[in-house]
């Protein structure tokens, strides 16, 4: 019971900016850090620029979605304007929320039309919306947007709990084999062993719905593959010549882990990262339709527009920005997972699936 | 090597030949066999598999569209008249009380000839046998036993020995195994049944209530006190491969199951053993179509005094979406349908039915559905409840005139529904057309100045300077279901109130109404019958949560409402009630536990080919009085449904385009 | 050879009891039987009805086995109960789970059995006419393609395929299901589509690399200089190789048709084990789920042993002694 | 007598960046029929390029850009493609270098073998496997009926390639194409395999064009010798008359660097320097940078081939013997 209090505690009132903001703040440092990272050393930064050079429109289009969701990360209280919108004085908005404010209308309009959709009054914005307004009058544009953040966050939140996870034992097991290799394996295989939608709903349906707990399920079902990869490269690794030798030095176990082995598996970290974003963001958009997804993902904007194409006059564009905003990030990072693939690695990894 | 030669080939030649071979078999939208075409069978949808279809259980509606059909009651209601009105169905006489001393009231039924179930295998192979008063009262006495569970032992502990009849039965089964053995009509026996249902002869059931309790007729007309054949709980026990009595229903209705595989359809077969079919029934009230009333059809005069039923089967389809199933109504694959949000643009123009569906031959029904949305507060909460006295009050009259329920029924139900002064829907006594509560017209202006009074100006909390918390906690986490709830929220929170929805599933929602751990909730009420009793007593301190665990989850107590809650129960309808009635109103008026939302009201679309479809409002068996022209059918589906191919010969078109040339330039390079 | 299939059965044995404790832990320690008992009945409920309910069940006794409870637990008889195929009932209307698994795996082996063959024969056609192609714009376009098919969700092939080819062009039903030979493929062709197209991209990408990957072997070469034809080095050769590969993915997503398919049956309104899982989430039905993880963990491992015993088989290499 | 095998002028270029790079450059040499003519070089040189130039199996996207390959007056170069796959494995087959990797790890090698036959002749089933068991009998595959069903990883190497050879011999080919058919084995089995393409000559008097950058194989086998350097042939002549005396600078380097050569107190020598990448071969000589005899005009004009008796020479330096002499 404790967990859900914990995850109670993060979904409640943390989760709308502090929480969300704590998480982004820490991806963004990560993704500096590699950067950094790379920078320094030679053969990352070529790979780096190799990656760009080969996809430099979805390495453009990723970065969009990256900035569209920091600012609507980037929260705080006050400033006004949020009246229109029913935004109360003590709660952050974030650029987004402040670029879009007082965007609401009554209901449905179409895109750039200058009167609602079904009783025709005239709306709150006279120009329009550039993606029409949902069933509550929501700008269309403004809910895409936001989902932005949350598709990171779901990605960067689970990666931050799965990467960790299966690099840490992925490695001890692979390091040390024996017992602990066996036990590793062993969880493993249990873990690996249960269907991982089922296991994922049966995970969520105990610890209560809420974006952390969705991340924490989606994390616990996929760290296993990666951590089988992680293994088994450690595996060789170790028994490389310098890495025999450094321990023939008696130099210790965490440093060779360190120094050796942790550098060695890093660019299998970054594939993985990328491979299992995708496929994060897609597990997600199942959730939702089953209901259990996190609140203001794309998933369920898709998820609450699925009848609006039965509706006569048929109300296509929020399933269709929901659709494409969702299609062309995984386009996106997909295509820059296979060039990263190409690059860093061309063989070890098969194809992510 | 050469037996593998040609493996993609062949492997290309199958997928080719099963594709011909599925768009031949797969070539029709149609989800019915083309055989059934001609055949006078009615195909509806339901939502919901029902999870049981034991008479002394089945409560919700999932459950009744089968039960109501299969088993038949002593009373029924008149198919036409408005306000509701008992007539005799098994039975050959609504009976009248008989006032017996100390306090005791007494009905007594006399049941028709001719009686009996439908065949069944539970009677021997291929057999039947009548009804006879006993059958009745063993399914009363199944009602006061504790293992059948059922949800409606609280009206019939009017009966007298009720309650200790199923005590007695629980205290002798743990004491005695061998008894706990016996089949359950001969514990019945033993244990002596209980004075309050008798068989006075093989066709008299005599009913003795301890107290005046004018509603137990209307339980009389429900499948709770259908008749049981005790052979039939003995037969079916889901021991052993045999079906549960929950899943193989025995009853004397007009239709029996003939197929129930509940996760995907469901068949109803006109049952030959039923009364009305027999010579002996004439003109049987519940078993004749009833004389046309003023809007009756001309096909509704036409049948005047046939005997019922007409349709030789019902095909229901498990829907679980609402769109698909409507989308099959338009065309044509189901004959009765309610009308999917997303289409009511489409088939409804000004209230009326658009000229699109009537040029279809469609009609549309119109009824306010005996029931009652709210959103309630829980009184015993410190902040929005009892406890904090004048300025909760206010708190809660000023959210009762934020709610804005033209707008909420406007985008989620096309306006289909009218707005609730009271708990009382229209149709039921005591409901006032011209009532206007205070409280129930939106108003923003005075919502806001009920909160500055309460204190909370612009919905700051003087306590902590910052806006008011509260949480309104719905069991519902579905997409739009979220929706929904947000548009309340909204209201609240242009009040300046900080209301948070907490979405959690129905289970955890669940908990939490059991601690007490809840602000705000929002429920809805389906009358089980018209009376307002069956409505008021969702309020009444016996019933509340808190107290017994029981339907009022307000949780509101209040001592004056109670007294006139009993002085209005037990009374016929009459102005003294009426006067009670609204006393018990202007009560809950002031007091607001409840923001009593709005009645649903319900809009059917019946198809040109089906006649006699009247909403039923309270859930009745109204099957029996449908009548389909197949033919009719057959030609109109045909119409609707030519599906549209050339995008299919476009698509192969334009692939083997895009592809051809690759293969040409392909071979030339390697030339 | 014999000695590692009893090998790995043990270990595989082991697993299915790993899944086990998992499942008490998730089931039963984290989310009490209180919580189940209350789900189970309803809010009509009185709390000695929920007290009977849950003696009925034998939800009333400790969690685990202690002093004076060694074996009366219900650690114990959760175990004893899975390990015998004893799934009980619902937790949401009473029926064994057993039948309904039984009654649901008809409809989902329909839809995924046709599901799984013709996505398997399309995408490695599919594929092998990219590989034949390769280096031309039909493999670059190929590729391109897949990616693009997979960078779609599902939901969205669901909701456009059922507005398109049902609502639209009036091809097929717009959904249900009804087991009868002379209907059953209308219900079942559109829910087939789409999951074919939906599983073609990432399938085909895979498969694509795995045969040009065999492709630029040596072996090939060889065949080349022997004379044989790019068609027969395709399916003599490529194939051949490429197939083993392929079939431990195949192999291992096989126990998975009994599953079902959560989306498309929930979509279409087919009552197989897909909707089961889908009405246990709506019904908070605990000891469904409970039932069908373990099912589908313990079709996996099974899954899992016939791979690595067919791998013996199938690849000369690893062939046992 | 005219050869059997005639290639002229053969160019094959593979794409790097946008131009296309000559892999091998107007290649020329000419093989009798019962004649071994050996193609020396280092490796990267262009001479498993110029064997799968003569097939047509040069890898996308690659491709052979210019010349022609005469089989007994026949041009490969312009037949169909289904007709050149009936000249390959029927008429010129190939033994590759690799044996463990060139032999289909998940089929029989028997059965490898009866798929050579049944692809160029009509023959029925147990007949292609009589052939094959004949075919290992005859190659020095012991136990032939054990090892048809045996797989490429369950025989040693020099088993290998025996199957390789009964496989290219499998329909008795006019010319056979070795590369480098003894590189991966050790030395006893070198001799044996060696031993059997000599006697396989001998009695099927194909012609043989084998590749190789060991001078103690060319020794064994070869009647000929064509010495290649960066895609070019720099020198051509009879066996002897090179081994003897060598004209290109190029070819005297390699003969300098053979151990066997190397006299008592003689350091073992190696040419300095590394073989230019097609994408940097210098204009003129392309040997000149590692040339020790280099002048300035070697690496301004590229040589021309001077015909010294039988042998022909592409060397700055040789052009003004060719002249005296």
């Amino acid at each position: 019971m404790t967990a859900h209090r914990l995850l109670a505690l993060a979904d409640g009132p943390l989760a709308g900016a502090a929480f969300g903001n704590i998480i982004v703040a820490c991806l963004l440092a990560l993704a500096v850090a590699t950067f950094w990272y790379c920078r320094k050393n030679e053969i990352w930064w070529q790979a780096l620029v190799e990656v760009f050079s080969r996809r430099r429109f979805s390495v453009l289009v990723l970065s969009l979605y990256v900035a569209l969701a920091l600012a609507d990360s980037v929260s705080w209280v006050g400033g006004g304007g949020g009246e229109a919108d029913g935004v109360l004085s003590h709660e952050a908005r974030s650029l987004v929320d402040r670029f879009f404010s007082g965007s609401t209308e009554k209901s449905y309009s179409s895109p750039l039309a200058a009167a609602e959709f079904y009783d025709k009054t005239p709306l709150v914005r006279s120009r329009g919306h550039l993606l029409g307004t949902n069933i509550l009058g929501q700008d269309v544009l403004y809910m895409t947007v936001k989902g932005a953040r949350v598709a990171l966050l779901i990605g960067g939140l689970t990666s931050l709990i799965a990467i960790p996870l299966a690099l840490f034992f992925g490695m001890v097991a692979g390091y040390f084999g024996g017992r602990v290799d066996d036990l590793v394996f062993f969880v493993m295989s249990t873990l690996a062993s249960m269907p991982s939608i089922l296991l994922l709903i049966a995970l969520i349906m105990v610890l209560g719905q809420s974006t952390v707990s969705v991340c924490v399920a989606l994390g616990v079902t996929s760290w296993v593959s990666f951590c089988r990869l992680a293994r088994g490269e450690t595996m060789k690794i170790r028994e490389l010549d310098y890495v025999v030798a450094a321990r023939a030095l008696g130099v210790s176990h965490a440093a060779i882990l360190w120094r050796h082995v942790l550098p060695n598996l890093l660019h299998l970290v970054v594939i993985s990262f990328v491979l299992l974003f995708s496929s994060l963001v897609l597990a997600e958009a199942t959730l939702s339709w089953l209901g259990i997804g996190v609140s203001g993902s794309w998933g369920q904007m898709i998820a609450q527009a699925k009848d609006e194409l039965s509706r006569d006059p048929i109300v296509w564009w929020n399933v269709a920005a929901a659709g494409v905003a969702v299609f062309v990030l995984l386009l996106a990072v997909n295509r820059i997972g296979d060039a990263l693939r190409d690059v860093l690695d061309p063989r070890t990894l098969g194809e992510g699936r | 090597m050469r037996k593998t030669a040609s493996f993609p080939v062949a492997l290309l030649a199958t997928l080719l030949l099963c594709c011909l071979a599925g768009s031949n078999l797969a070539c029709s939208n149609s989800p019915y066999e083309d055989a059934d075409e001609q055949k006078k069978i009615l195909y509806r949808a339901y939502a919901e598999p029902p999870k049981t279809l034991d008479p002394a259980v089945a409560y919700s509606t999932a459950d009744q569209i089968i039960v109501a059909e299969v088993y038949d009651t002593l009373l029924e209601y008149h198919y036409f008249e408005r306000p509701y009105r008992l007539v005799p169905g098994m039975a050959t006489a609504v009976p009248s009380s008989e006032s017996l001393p100390d306090g005791r009231v007494r009905y007594t039924f006399e049941l028709r000839p001719g009686l009996a179930y439908a065949k069944d295998d539970c009677f021997g192979p291929g057999g039947s046998r009548s009804v006879l008063a006993s059958d009745f009262v063993f399914a009363l006495r199944r009602l006061a036993d504790p293992l059948v569970a059922s949800p409606v032992v609280e009206p019939f502990s009017h009966l007298v020995g009720f309650a200790d009849f199923g005590k007695a039965l629980e205290q002798r089964r743990s004491r005695d195994p061998a008894f706990a053995q016996l089949p359950v009509d001969q514990q019945y026996d033993v244990v002596g049944g209980f004075e309050g249902a008798r068989a006075t002869g093989e066709r008299t059931v005599s009913i003795t209530l301890s107290a005046a309790y004018p509603q137990i007729l209307y339980w009389f007309a429900m499948n709770f006190a259908s008749p049981v054949p005790p052979e039939a709980i003995r037969a079916y026990d889901g021991r052993d491969g045999r079906p549960d009595f929950s899943e193989h229903p025995v009853g004397s209705g007009p239709f029996h199951l003939s197929t129930y595989d509940k996760q995907s359809r469901m068949v109803l077969t006109k049952n030959p053993a039923y009364y009305g079919l027999q010579a002996a029934a004439g003109t049987a009230p519940g078993a004749t179509f009833p004389d046309p009333d003023a809007r009756a059809t001309p096909a509704d005069r036409a049948a005047a005094g046939a005997r019922l039923p007409f349709l030789d089967r019902v095909e229901f389809r498990l829907e679980k979406e609402n769109i698909p199933a409507f989308g099959k109504f338009l065309q044509g694959y189901y004959d009765v349908s309610g009308i999917a949000r997303e289409s009511f643009d489409k088939v409804i123009s000004e209230r009326g039915l658009s000229k699109e569906m009537q040029a279809l031959g469609m009609s549309l029904s119109k009824s306010v559905v005996p029931a009652v949305y709210y959103i309630g507060f829980n009184m015993d909460d410190p902040v929005v409840g009892r406890k904090g006295g004048e300025r909760s009050r206010l708190l809660r009259q000023a959210m009762s005139s934020s709610a804005d329920v033209q707008e909420y029924l406007r985008l989620f139900a096309n306006g289909r529904g009218i707005l609730a002064h009271s708990p009382l829907p229209p149709g039921i006594f005591g409901y006032d057309e011209a009532y206007r509560n205070p409280f129930r017209g939106f108003d923003m202006t005075r919502a806001k100045e009920l909160l500055a009074v309460a204190g909370y100006a612009g919905g700051i909390d003087p306590k902590t300077g910052q806006p008011l918390r509260l949480t309104f906690d719905v069991p519902d986490t579905s997409p739009e279901g979220r929706l929904r709830f947000q548009f309340w929220v909204n209201r609240w929170r242009q009040l300046g109130i900080d209301v948070v929805l907490d979405a959690t599933n129905y289970n955890k929602f669940q908990e939490k109404v059991r601690d007490g751990a809840y602000q705000i909730f929002q429920w809805g009420w389906v009358a089980d019958y018209p009376d307002p009793e069956n409505f008021l007593f969702l309020l009444t301190t016996r019933m509340a949560r808190s107290e017994s665990g029981g339907p009022n989850s307000a949780n509101f107590k209040h001592p004056e409402f109670d007294r006139l809650f009993s002085l209005m129960q037990a009374r016929d309808n009459d102005d003294e009630r009426k006067a009670l009635i609204t006393s018990m109103r202007s009560i809950l008026e002031h007091e607001r536990p409840w923001i009593e939302l709005f009645h649903p009201e319900e809009y059917a679309l019946i198809q040109g080919w089906v006649s006699h479809v009247r909403p039923p409002g309270i859930s009745i068996p109204t099957v029996k009085y449908h009548d389909v022209e197949p033919k009719l059918r057959a030609r109109q589906r045909q119409a609707w449904n030519q599906p549209i191919l050339w995008p299919a010969f476009a698509l192969v078109l334009v692939l083997a385009l895009v592809i051809a040339p690759g293969i040409v330039t392909y071979y030339r390079e390697r030339q | 050879m014999l000695a590692y299939i009893v090998r790995r059965t043990f270990y595989a044995l082991l697993v299915v009891l790993g899944v086990l404790f998992f499942l008490f832990v998730l089931f039963f320690a984290v989310t009490s039987p209180d919580d189940i008992a209350r789900r189970a009945i309803g809010d009509k409920a009185l709390p000695q009805v929920i007290q009977q309910w849950k003696h009925v069940h034998g939800y009333d006794r400790p969690l685990w086995p202690g002093p004076g409870h060694a074996t009366d637990n219900l650690f114990v008889e959760h175990f004893e109960r899975m390990l015998t195929f004893d799934l009980g009932r619902s937790d949401a209307d009473n029926v064994p789970i057993a039948r309904r698994i039984r009654e649901g795996a008809g409809p989902s082996l329909l839809l995924t059995v046709p599901m799984f063959v013709f996505g398997l024969a399309l995408s490695i056609l599919v594929s092998l006419f990219v590989a034949l192609f390769r280096e031309t714009y039909i493999d670059r376009a190929g590729v391109l393609i897949s990616v693009l098919l997979m960078s779609i969700p599902m939901l969205l092939y669901i909701i456009f395929g059922q507005f398109l080819l049902s609502k639209v062009l009036r091809w097929f039903p717009l959904s249900g299901f009804d087991p009868e030979p002379a209907v059953v493929a209308r219900f079942l062709a559109l829910p087939v589509v789409i999951a074919v197209l939906s599983s073609l991209g990432s399938s085909v990408r895979f498969y694509r690399t795995l045969f040009v990957e065999e492709i630029y072997k040596d072996y090939v070469r060889t065949a080349r200089a022997k004379g044989a034809g790019e068609f027969r080095i395709l399916q003599g050769h490529v194939l051949r190789n490429a197939l083993i590969p392929i079939m431990t993915d195949v192999v291992m997503t096989i126990p998975f048709l009994f599953t079902g398919s959560l989306l498309l049956e929930a979509a279409f309104g087919i009552p197989g084990l897909g909707s089961l899982v889908v009405d246990a989430i709506n019904a908070n039905d605990f000891s469904t789920l409970r039932a069908m993880v373990f099912l589908g963990s313990l079709l996996f491992i099974v899954g899992q042993v016939l791979t690595d015993v067919s791998y013996t088989i199938v690849d000369p290499r690893i062939r046992l002694k | 007598m005219s050869a059997l095998l005639e290639v002229e002028g053969l160019t094959t270029t593979f794409p790097a960046g946008s131009e296309r790079v000559p892999v091998l450059r107007d290649v020329s040499f000419q093989v009798r029929a019962g004649r071994c003519l050996a193609l020396v070089g280092e490796s990267g040189s262009g001479k498993s390029m110029t064997a799968l130039s003569i097939l047509r199996l040069v890898p996308r996207p690659g491709r052979v850009e210019a010349g022609s390959v005469r089989l007994d007056g026949r041009e490969l170069t312009r037949l169909s493609v289904p007709d050149m796959r009936r000249v390959r494995g029927r008429e010129v087959a190939m033994i590759f270098q690799e044996p463990m990797t060139s032999l289909n790890p998940v089929v029989s090698v028997g059965r490898q073998v009866v798929e050579a036959i049944e692809l160029h002749e009509k023959v029925s089933q147990p007949a292609a496997r009589e052939r094959t068991l004949g075919l290992f009998r005859r190659v020095g595959i012991p136990d032939p009926e054990a090892r048809f069903h045996s797989f490429p990883h369950q025989l040693s190497g020099g088993l290998k390639q025996r199957v390789m050879i009964a496989m290219a011999l499998s329909v008795r080919p006019r010319v056979l194409l070795a590369d480098e058919p003894t590189t991966a084995l050790d030395v006893t089995v070198q001799a044996q395999i060696l031993e059997l393409l000599r006697e396989l000559q001998a009695e099927s008097g194909a012609a043989i064009l084998l590749i190789t950058h060991d001078f103690g194989v060319v020794n064994q086998l070869a009647d000929d010798i064509a010495v290649m350097y960066a895609g070019r042939i720099v020198e051509t002549g009879q066996r002897a008359d090179v081994l003897r005396g060598a004209l290109h600078p190029y070819t005297q380097g390699l003969l300098r660097a053979l151990p066997g050569r190397a006299q008592s107190g003689e350091r073992l020598l190696e040419i300095p320097g590394r073989m230019p990448s097609p994408k940097d071969v210098p204009a003129g000589c392309p040997f000149a940078p590692r040339c020790p005899e280099a002048t300035p005009a070697c690496t301004a004009w590229a040589p021309r081939f001077t015909e010294i008796g039988e042998r022909r020479v592409a060397c700055l330096l040789r052009e003004d013997r060719g002249e005296l002499g």
